[in-house]
């Protein structure tokens, strides 16, 4: 998938200038100080953003891949950029959420308002946490990837803490405690690499690795650590209350993009260092672990008060999605295979950053109009906020998988790998996932839609160009599956072709009612649905059942409140290593 | 035993404590001193492999060398950082811990965002 | 004559190994302000008699290095060392 | 000027006299100069060479005096301590003088400044038993001989 | 002239490990913070400076001498602020 | 066993006790102490493996300024000790025990088998020197070869200080860091605080200088300067700039500045992002240097000051 040839490429310095220029625009912003950092993040974004699309353009010309070679030097010696398709793609995602972000954050972290503080580290952060993301895409070599990773952390974790209130603070530092240890663990493995073979580029590697004792420990510790990083249950401690405490524009980011860098990292490990070493075992023991993250999380998700933290748990379900498609990615002869399962993992990852991005910055708008975001509170939002319930019902339907979103598409393409490969089971956690998305979707819909006993008073009216961004983030996420991916992702399924079937229009009602009959059966609010008449008969004939069912969630929620106790997290974590490695060394 | 069995059996000694200290100390500053403890004993490892690769004229492989280096004011940045963070958090809690569930329990403050 | 100096340290290393049980264990605080100071100069002497044993000229550096950031680290110890006795309510003539 | 002279010894020391540091070498010695003469101002006093040679040579003897002395005591079975503050009425101004005082002085032979109170400094002292206060007074002799000569 | 040399190193870093011997007897025998102060830094700074000394002669010439020296100065200097810096402390807490 | 093998077998076993006590020992101020003895002499191991330019790191950075950050923490902080959470019960830490002790194993297993025929880069490193004219293998991998990697890390270190800054009351932004420090301008503290940073600017330069071709660089010569200049802030010689300083500010990101602006160079003109011509390197890589050795104190300093907290 990655370029093999060892020499810069015609189009080569656009992946120089995709990090150079948010790395001058940080600089920049810093030193001209706080009144001018806004307007250097509205230079650098557009430049960059071109620059992205000229990535997107130029690829194709070039069979597929583009390389430089920084500085010349060729490695094992130098350091190689290298993109791919699947490097353009999140380029491009990249730079729409922060095009986005940055409008929409536009009033919210004005200079000139009394407090400077807050936009001077947020714009900054921003750029900086672009050009960490921009090198991670195109890094060709696991040290500079490591670099980039601790640019990433550094960037988010300030972001988190951007508002001082001591719960905020505690969770930054959770979350930077917890990153460091999974950036170490990344590291030990880095050094055993180097002392293997020589050698960190990605290419060479791929050719020099193979499963031997020590690579498979190295390899099991640096998934093991981007794992951390990535949030995947149970190593998620950090994530809730990181993702839920930061302001709106910051949260939007975190979720939508953050931990997509760590998870690409990942990906290249897995895919391209060396396809054979990663066995089948581990790779079911990933999706385990992910369909764990689907069911906790989502349940989680439907006890939260919060609208935040609910939104919050919802990408810990999403980012177990993400590792559904490991085992499905194996070919024939047990290696795994750069085909259509990673294409539909990254569908799947793009899908998720574009639309859990507008879905923060929806509730954000929530939140700046009520005062508050409690999700029992919210009943006439519909009306008094159209423009945020839009976005968030639209990136909702994205999340759950109606057509033509980019999650419908890669469900559709992970379906077909489940059936290609015999594993039924992963279908099933894969229908039963967008299921439970659309528990949580409806849930928040059926509040904010429903009529108010009071007419709502706003406290603040949100800007309407933050809306609109928003607005066209979701929507944005909803017509995914309709773009053409086969220069960049090896898609061949038509999405355009099943878009209106009678057969498409089922699935989304099963997801619907079923998700709807989960959010009646998990949430423990009262609902709107038993306000009126019909539904007071319904709610008292299930009461029952739904008495058991909460009791379980609690039971749930129980759980992931010991996983989240540091102690937990950090053993699970060992545990975690311990096992990948034993499952690679069997399967070797 | 040579120099670099001595030193890598030192170096995954250090690693295994620097991974105790760091789940079981309960202060983050503990915490916060056991990671780098544990950093160190991953650069020792890069120590270690570049030792091996030395070659005439080369007491030990410049490429580990110069990553550590850069780990090294990595690591320092991390602790800064972290440290920053930590003070700040005594400032406004009054407390260190780490273990408050408060943010996440259903009934929390509605003011927080 | 390597065999003797490499002995030197060792025994060195040993005393300075020994000084470190005896500060650390205490009992106060103050003792504990001597560490860097001890490695200060018993650290310094080993890494000169390793860089000679050895053959790395430039650890004589990092001795020197070693000699600046032990004073420095010396010097916070007291420092953090004053703040803290200050908030005790001790006063101290090295801080107003 | 005898400032930067002793800065350049400094680099010639550390680096060795090489054409190719030069600007190097005069980048560092312009910096040290002017921090250390905006940190310090420079006395008024004359200095004479010889006396400064005599307090130098006085002050390694006094610590190779003091090295010996503290062995001998730890290594004594019966551990001769008297330990005990002692205050001595120094004569020297407040500041750079006194400091400069108290830094030779600490390597005397069992004494360590440990502060001062009401105007003298007290040492603490491995034996209070010695005579303490007269070394203390021939060392400030010798040091006002060398650098204080006003 | 070889030996002679290797005699004196051998005899300057013989005294030099001796002091530090001594000066790590003192930190473990002597009672009290203060006491054990003098142990540090006086017997070790002599010990660093016979170690110094002890490896001039192995030193490559004038200039990697007068180095080796200008650390031990360094030491000498750290070690008699430092001190006093602890000493003034310990008086003031009252643990002396 | 050699003599050799018996000093290395007691230097770790000096090394992993100061670790094994800083991490077993209860009071958080004696573990930070036993910290800093431990980095300080780690530096010697890096001394015994050759690596003298880690070695000077480790003791500048890793043990000296590091150490002392977690020094100050900890005194600050003595009495939140009270207040924190208890310890885990027995069994989690019987548990954690065992799991980290395998995870060491199986560290310490991977060294052991590592293959036998070492694969090296050095002579490689060792064949490319001609390229920038320095003599220091290390400094042409920082600078030259792996460029990319030794600027961002740039950008790493100045975003630690916007991180820090960002958690400034909003009152106390764009004042100085840090508390500040009085102390009796007539005391030894600030007697030693006038003598020895000039002397330690020398010997910072010197450091800078020498790592072109010996052991030594930037890093070092940097830590060596931010030390100097908070030993003359804690006698109260100097105070912390306001952080909305311009001045500040442009040293702050001179490193990575021009770094950045050299790489550029090399896109348009040379050969590629971050080559340097031929006949320039040595000059130009010194010139990137200085910036960085000021950009570094600059920066060491501030973050070990804190964020800011008094108005300017």
């Amino acid at each position: 998938m990655l370029s093999p040839a060892l020499e810069t490429s015609a189009g080569g310095f656009l992946l120089v200038l995709s990090i150079v220029v948010p790395v001058a625009g940080v600089l920049l912003a810093f030193a001209l100080g706080d009144r001018y950092v806004r307007l250097v993040a509205f230079t650098v974004v557009p430049v960059g953003s071109t620059i992205a699309a000229a990535v997107l353009l130029v690829l194709p010309q070039n069979d597929g891949h583009l390389a430089y070679l920084l500085g010349a030097w060729p490695p094992p010696l130098g350091v190689a950029l290298r993109a791919d398709g699947s490097s353009a793609v999140m380029l491009a995602t990249t730079a729409i959420v922060i095009c986005v972000v940055a409008v929409f954050a536009a009033s919210d972290f004005r200079p000139a308002s009394g407090n400077r503080r807050a936009p001077f580290a947020f714009w900054i952060l921003l750029l900086a946490i672009w050009a960490a993301l921009n090198t991670i895409f195109v890094g060709g070599d696991l040290f500079t990837l490591y670099v980039a990773l601790e640019l990433l952390t550094f960037a988010a974790v300030p972001l988190v803490s951007l508002e001082g209130r001591a719960e905020t603070l505690q969770a930054a530092l959770r979350y930077l405690l917890f990153a460091l240890l999974g950036s170490i663990l990344y590291l030990m493995g880095t050094a055993l690499f180097y002392g293997l073979y020589g050698t960190l580029d990605i290419v060479l590697l791929s050719h020099r690795a193979s499963a031997e004792p020590g690579a498979l420990i190295a390899a099991a510790l640096m998934t093991t650590g981007l794992l951390a990083k990535t949030a995947l249950f149970p190593l998620h401690l950090w994530l809730p209350p990181a993702h839920a405490g930061a302001p709106a524009a910051a949260s939007a980011i975190l979720s939508g993009l953050v931990v997509k860098g760590s998870f690409f990292i990942l990906l290249r490990l897995w895919f391209n260092v060396r396809p054979g070493m990663s066995g089948f075992a581990a790779a079911q023991f990933l999706a385990a672990l992910g369909a764990g993250a689907i069911v906790v999380g989502s349940i989680v998700a439907l006890r939260q008060e919060r609208l935040k933290l609910l939104v919050a748990y919802s990408t810990l379900a999403q980012i177990g999605y993400l590792f559904l498609m490991f085992p499905l990615a194996f070919n024939a002869s047990g290696q795994l295979e750069s085909g259509q399962a990673l294409a539909g993992g990254l569908l799947q990852t793009v899908s998720h950053a574009t639309a859990k991005a507008a879905m923060f910055l929806a509730v954000g708008s929530i939140y700046a109009g009520f005062g508050h975001d409690r999700v029992t509170g919210i009943r006439g939002a519909a009306r008094a906020l159209p423009l945020s319930v839009m976005t968030f019902a639209l990136a909702g339907f994205a999340l759950m998988g109606v057509q033509p979103g980019g999650a419908a598409l890669a469900k559709e393409l992970l379906l077909q790998e489940t059936a290609r490969t015999g594993q039924w089971w992963w279908a099933g956690v894969l229908q039963v996932g967008g299921m439970f998305t659309a528990a949580y979707v409806v849930l928040v819909l059926a509040h904010a839609l429903s009529p108010p006993d009071q007419p709502v008073a706003l406290v603040a009216k949100p800007p309407r160009s933050s809306g609109l961004a928003a607005l066209a983030l979701a929507l944005c996420s909803l017509l995914l599956g309709l773009l053409p991916w086969e220069p960049y992702l090896p898609i061949t399924y038509a999405a355009e072709s099943k878009l209106f079937g009678v057969e498409a229009l089922v699935k989304l009602l099963v997801t619907v009612f079923g998700g709807a009959a989960l959010a009646i059966l998990l949430s423990p609010w009262p609902h709107p649905l038993a306000f009126s008449a019909a539904g007071k008969t319904i709610m008292h004939l299930i009461a029952p059942l739904r008495r058991t069912c909460i009791g379980l969630g609690s039971l749930v929620e129980t759980g992931d409140g010991v996983l989240r106790q540091w102690s937990t997290a950090s053993i699970s974590l060992l545990l975690v290593a311990l096992l990948l490695a034993a499952l690679m060394f069997v399967a070797n | 035993m040579s120099s670099v069995s001595v030193f890598g059996l030192c170096a995954a000694a250090a690693v295994g404590l620097g991974l105790y200290g760091l789940i079981t100390n309960p202060q983050p500053l503990r915490k916060i001193v056991a990671f780098n403890l544990l950093g160190s004993g991953v650069f020792l490892l890069f120590g270690i492999v570049g030792r091996r690769g030395a070659a005439a004229g080369v007491g030990n492989d410049p490429v580990p060398q110069a990553l550590v280096i850069t780990g090294i004011v990595v690591a320092f940045s991390a602790t800064a950082l972290a440290i920053a963070l930590l003070l700040r958090l005594f400032h406004a809690a009054g407390s260190t811990t780490l273990s408050s569930r408060a943010p996440t329990s259903p009934r929390s403050d509605p003011s927080g965002g | 004559m390597t065999e003797f100096l490499t002995a030197a340290v060792g025994l060195i290393l040993a005393l300075l190994a020994l000084g470190l049980v005896s500060i650390l264990r205490g009992p106060g605080d103050t003792d504990r302000m001597m560490a860097a100071q001890l490695i200060g100069t018993a650290g310094i002497a080993v890494l000169l008699l390793l860089g000679t044993v050895t053959g790395v000229p430039a650890a004589v550096d990092v001795a020197l290095i070693l000699a600046l950031l032990a004073t420095f680290a010396s010097i916070a110890f007291v420092k953090k060392g004053l703040s803290r006795l200050e908030s005790d309510g001790v006063g101290s003539a090295e801080d107003k | 000027m005898f400032r930067a002279a002793s800065f350049l010894c400094l680099w010639l020391v550390l680096a060795g006299a090489n054409p190719g540091d030069i600007p190097a070498a005069a980048v560092a010695i312009a910096a040290a100069t002017w921090t250390s003469l905006h940190l310090l101002e420079p006395s008024s006093s004359r200095r004479s060479l010889v006396a400064i040679a005599r307090l130098a040579l006085l002050f390694l003897y006094h610590s190779v005096v003091a090295g010996i002395d503290v062995a001998g005591r730890a290594l004594n079975p019966r551990l001769p301590l008297h330990p005990g503050f002692v205050a001595y009425p120094s004569r020297l101004s407040r500041g750079v003088r006194q400091n400069v005082f108290t830094t030779l002085t600490s390597l005397l032979p069992g004494t360590v400044p440990a502060g001062e109170e009401n105007g003298h400094i007290v040492y603490h002292c491995l034996d209070v038993t010695q005579p303490v206060l007269d070394d203390l007074a021939a060392e400030e002799a010798a040091l006002v001989r060398a650098l204080y000569n006003d | 002239m070889n030996f002679a040399r290797d005699i004196m190193t051998i005899a300057c870093v013989s005294t030099g490990a001796f002091f530090f011997l001594a000066g790590t007897v003192g930190l473990l025998r002597f009672p009290d913070t203060l006491t054990r102060l003098h142990a540090l830094t006086k017997a070790d700074n002599l010990g660093l400076g016979f170690v110094v000394l002890g490896l001039l002669p192995q030193a490559g010439g004038l200039r990697d001498g007068l180095k080796l020296m200008s650390i031990w100065m360094f030491a000498l200097l750290a070690g008699a602020t430092v001190s006093q810096l602890i000493a003034r402390t310990v008086r003031r807490s009252g643990a002396g | 066993m050699s003599i050799a093998t018996v000093f290395e077998v007691a230097l770790a076993a000096v090394v992993l006790g100061l670790a094994i006590w800083t991490i077993a020992v209860p009071e958080t101020y004696s573990a930070t102490v036993g910290f800093v003895a431990y980095g300080l002499l780690v530096a010697l191991i890096w001394v015994r493996l050759d690596a003298v330019d880690v070695a000077l790191t480790e003791a500048a950075i890793g043990g000296g300024l590091g150490g002392v950050v977690l020094l100050g923490a900890a005194a600050r902080l003595r009495d939140a000790e009270a207040t924190a959470a208890e310890r885990p019960d027995r069994f989690t830490r019987l548990i954690a025990a065992i799991l980290s002790a395998s995870i060491a194993a199986a560290l310490g297993l991977a060294i052991l088998i590592l293959p036998d025929h070492a694969p090296t880069l050095a002579p490689v490193v060792a064949a490319n020197a001609g390229a920038t004219g320095m003599a220091n293998p290390v400094t042409n991998v920082l600078m030259a070869f792996r460029g990319m990697d030794t600027m961002l890390e740039k950008v790493v270190l100045l975003l630690t200080v916007v991180g820090v800054w960002s958690l400034a009351s909003d009152r106390a932004w764009g004042g100085r860091p840090g508390p500040h420090h009085e102390a009796d301008p007539h005391g030894v503290l600030a007697f030693l605080a006038r003598l020895l940073p000039p002397a330690g600017i020398v010997v910072g330069i010197y450091m800078l200088w020498t790592g072109a071709d010996h052991p030594g660089g930037a890093f070092q010569g940097g830590a060596v300067l931010a030390s100097m200049w908070l030993l003359a802030i804690m006698a109260g010689l100097a105070d912390t700039p306001p952080v909305s300083s311009r001045w500040l500010r442009f040293i702050l990101v001179a490193g990575p500045g021009l770094f950045l602006v050299v790489g550029l160079g090399g896109l348009c003109f040379g050969a590629a992002f971050l080559a340097y011509p031929v006949a320039f390197a040595k000059p130009l890589i010194l010139g990137i240097e200085v910036a960085m050795v000021l950009t570094i104190a600059a920066t060491l300093a501030l973050l070990l000051a804190g964020a800011p907290e008094r108005n300017a």
